[in-house]
């Protein structure tokens, strides 16, 4: 029987590694249920703004509400899909340009129902959880960052 | 639990976030109490003008509310400049 | 000017490893212009069998063909999604249960194009590349595995 | 280019992969020249009666053919089982 989830820090100070997320992978390894991982990663983009090029993403979070959001749209997304496995983080903090600041990591039997799942989430991550990204421009102006 | 210990029942808590904190220059205030969010906003624009050209949600007890709503003693009321995460 | 692709190997001996892929992930850092990745994972299923459970599937391939079909995939995708990267491997030979045997890795300015071709590409890839996978089982037999 | 450098023009070169290399015990055969893939598999279906029940498709210089196809002198003839890769 699967005991009551309650909701657990998606926040990492600063980059996700890349080392951490295959560290991740390879946690399921032993999860032989598994056919298929779905997998999205936020990388910071050097955009270009008026007066300079982004140098870094800022993220700052409305913490203890967004622990309860990303709790809330992780049993929702679970409750729709047949999942084994979902793992969410972003970062807080500062996150330079090049470097990864959001990870989503879905796993079921087969394909379909993780490669959903892991775009439904991205999509209700990126609208729902109140996060917020200034960019840090190389002129050290900053501009807020809007979500598409 | 809101954390609101060193606040009388007649004030109420408001955090900013982003781009609001920003303009209003301060993550907190305790102001006296107010019944409604549409109180909230009247005072909150007037001493604040330039929070009229920024878009922003309100959360009560990391709740979002819409339109008018009602402000129970002892909320947290959060005002959210639109997300930006990921 | 983008210079006229060719095939390139997709095939890796045995298992993808977690390491490979965050090298992979890492590789990309450089690339500013990158603001989303999408990576499809294919893991092998402990499936119960008649006879017995599956402990490995071991991959054989029509491989000139292989590469000429994923390289036509390859173009097709890199044509209808604004993509910066993409990357496919797909394993050989034996891969245990619990490892992975398919590593497709779609990168772009925004999350929408790396999603969309991601999946695309695993779909097209099942479907069209002449690839085979024995599935071994535990009491010594063999059964061919069947894409859904 | 295919490589036939052991044949002659009037030869054809097979080749089987997975569940049909495994139900006629090889994964290459050298034929006499038949001219289209009805003519082939009619051939193949006499040889090897177990073919029948096995869902294959047949490739000519990698690209799948579908119905009767004209072989030319030289060609690939690759007899694919339903791919399951991934």
């Amino acid at each position: 029987m699967e005991t009551k989830r309650s909701p657990k820090n998606i926040f990492v100070q600063g980059q996700i590694s890349p080392e951490s997320i295959a560290k991740s992978i390879a946690n399921h390894s032993t999860k032989t249920d598994i056919g298929g991982h779905s997998i999205f990663l936020g990388q910071v983009r050097a955009d270009e703004k008026e007066g300079g090029k982004v140098t870094a993403i800022e993220y700052t979070a409305y913490e203890e509400m967004a622990l309860e959001k990303a709790f809330e749209i992780r049993e929702a997304v679970f409750a729709k899909y047949p999942l084994s496995c979902m793992h969410i983080y972003h970062s807080l903090g500062e996150v330079k340009v090049g470097e990864i600041c959001l990870f989503v990591f879905t796993s079921s039997k087969h394909r379909k129902a993780a490669i959903d799942a892991c775009e439904e989430l991205v999509e209700r991550i990126k609208k729902e959880v109140p996060v917020w990204g200034k960019e840090l421009i190389d002129n050290e102006g900053s501009v807020w960052k809007e979500n598409l | 639990m809101p954390k609101l210990e060193p606040m009388t029942p007649t004030s109420i808590h408001v955090i900013a976030f982003g781009m609001i904190a920003e303009k209003i220059k301060t993550k907190e205030l305790v102001l006296e109490y107010m019944p409604d969010t549409e109180v909230l906003l009247g005072y909150l624009y007037q001493q604040f003008p330039d929070l009229k050209q920024t878009k922003f949600s309100i959360a009560l007890n990391k709740k979002m509310v819409v339109g008018k709503t009602f402000i129970p003693v002892g909320a947290e009321v959060a005002l959210l400049p639109p997300f930006s995460g990921g």
